[in-house]
């Protein structure tokens, strides 16, 4: 069941907006993917990493839909992903 | 305090001294009041490899920070007796000796008002995703990191 | 640090936002500074058996105040790594929702300008021979006592 | 000897200038005194509370020529006394 349920999300076709921000911005742009096999924020860091692999090196956090991801978390059709290095306000 | 607006924090440019005596002096008929707290960012003109940081360009991620700034004023509150609160932060450029980013807090007793003062900066640098590119007086660039 | 010169802290009655304005826009060339702290004081119209505080009379043993501002002063200096640290306390007569209390510290980073600013703060309000006639709406008084 | 060291003490005209902060400057005045007896912080806080009994009462910190009080300190003439109720700047 396990199996099944994981090749039916793979097959799910996702609509994924990412914004990018500070240093990340310079590489990383503003973009919409349509893709398939992201279901998790953890799937999307092995794409994006892959995609990006500056990303590898550097420490960043996500945000799904505004919301800072903690753990791994669910990715429900449409998201919008953030990818920010650390904070440097103030 | 849950249906409270979301205020914005962010002007365009550096805070200025005038900006800042306007609302010191917006208190005068907050009579409860006994003490008042006020943080100042400057950005410094650090030297890095003999280049001197010229400006400090910042962006973030507005609607985040926003919300997370409402949840920090939120629990603030809950935490500390305050009367007033005021947070600004600079977009855009801000250049060295200028004021990037102001912290006020008011309450009637000393204690409160500049330990909430503190806190709020700390919180803020910590959690809002904001970011500062520091500008070199070559125009070549570093991104900030908070220490 | 020992034949500075002792610095005058008084100033005759309120002390304006334009003041406190003016004196931030003075750092702007100090671009070793990083963080400001400021504390001010404002007179509270406290209500105390049914009468309201129209305003606060303030008198100093001014001289052996200055002496002992300066100690404190070359204490907090030798404390933290400050820039700049400036104090203004009233003389005479301050309405209430005015500012009879300006303390301004200033340093590369934030904590040490924070801390240094909240220790001037005690130190100046315990150790300052300074006296606080809280002069009522009828014209009647009493002596303030810091809490 | 300590009898008669403090009996030539005694004999000693002090001259004495008494300066009052606060809620004490509304009963004592700004003062000369001429008087002998007095050798100490100690002895003068005995003259003063009986001259002023509303003192007995009452926090008061003592100031000789400038310096804060903290123990019975002897006085040489001529001196500035200040005598001053708790502070309450700020």
């Amino acid at each position: 069941m396990i199996a099944s349920s994981q090749i039916k999300n793979k097959n799910i076709q996702m609509e994924i907006e990412i914004i990018s921000f500070g240093q990340i911005a310079e590489f990383i742009e503003h973009q919409k993917i349509d893709i398939s096999g992201i279901t998790d924020t953890e799937t999307f860091k092995q794409y994006i990493e892959n995609q990006f692999p500056a990303l590898k090196g550097m420490k960043y956090k996500l945000a799904l839909n505004k919301n800072i991801v903690q753990e791994n978390t669910a990715i429900k059709n449409p998201a919008t992903i953030a990818i920010m290095p650390p904070f440097s306000g103030g | 305090m849950g249906e409270k607006k979301v205020k914005n924090i962010f002007v365009n440019g550096a805070i200025t001294p005038a900006f800042i005596a306007d609302s010191i002096a917006k208190h005068s008929s907050k009579t409860a009041i006994g003490g008042h707290s006020i943080f100042m960012g400057q950005v410094r003109k650090d030297e890095i490899a003999g280049k001197f940081v010229a400006a400090i360009e910042y962006t973030a991620y507005e609607e985040l920070a926003l919300e997370k700034m409402h949840q920090i004023r939120e629990a603030i509150f809950e935490k500390y007796p305050l009367n007033c609160m005021h947070i600004y932060h600079s977009l855009g450029t801000v250049k060295t000796g200028e004021i990037c980013l102001f912290v006020f807090t008011s309450s009637a007793h000393r204690k409160p008002a500049i330990e909430a003062c503190s806190e709020v900066v700390d919180r803020l640098k910590a959690e809002l995703p904001i970011w500062g590119k520091e500008i070199f007086e070559d125009e070549t660039h570093q991104w900030k990191e908070n220490t």
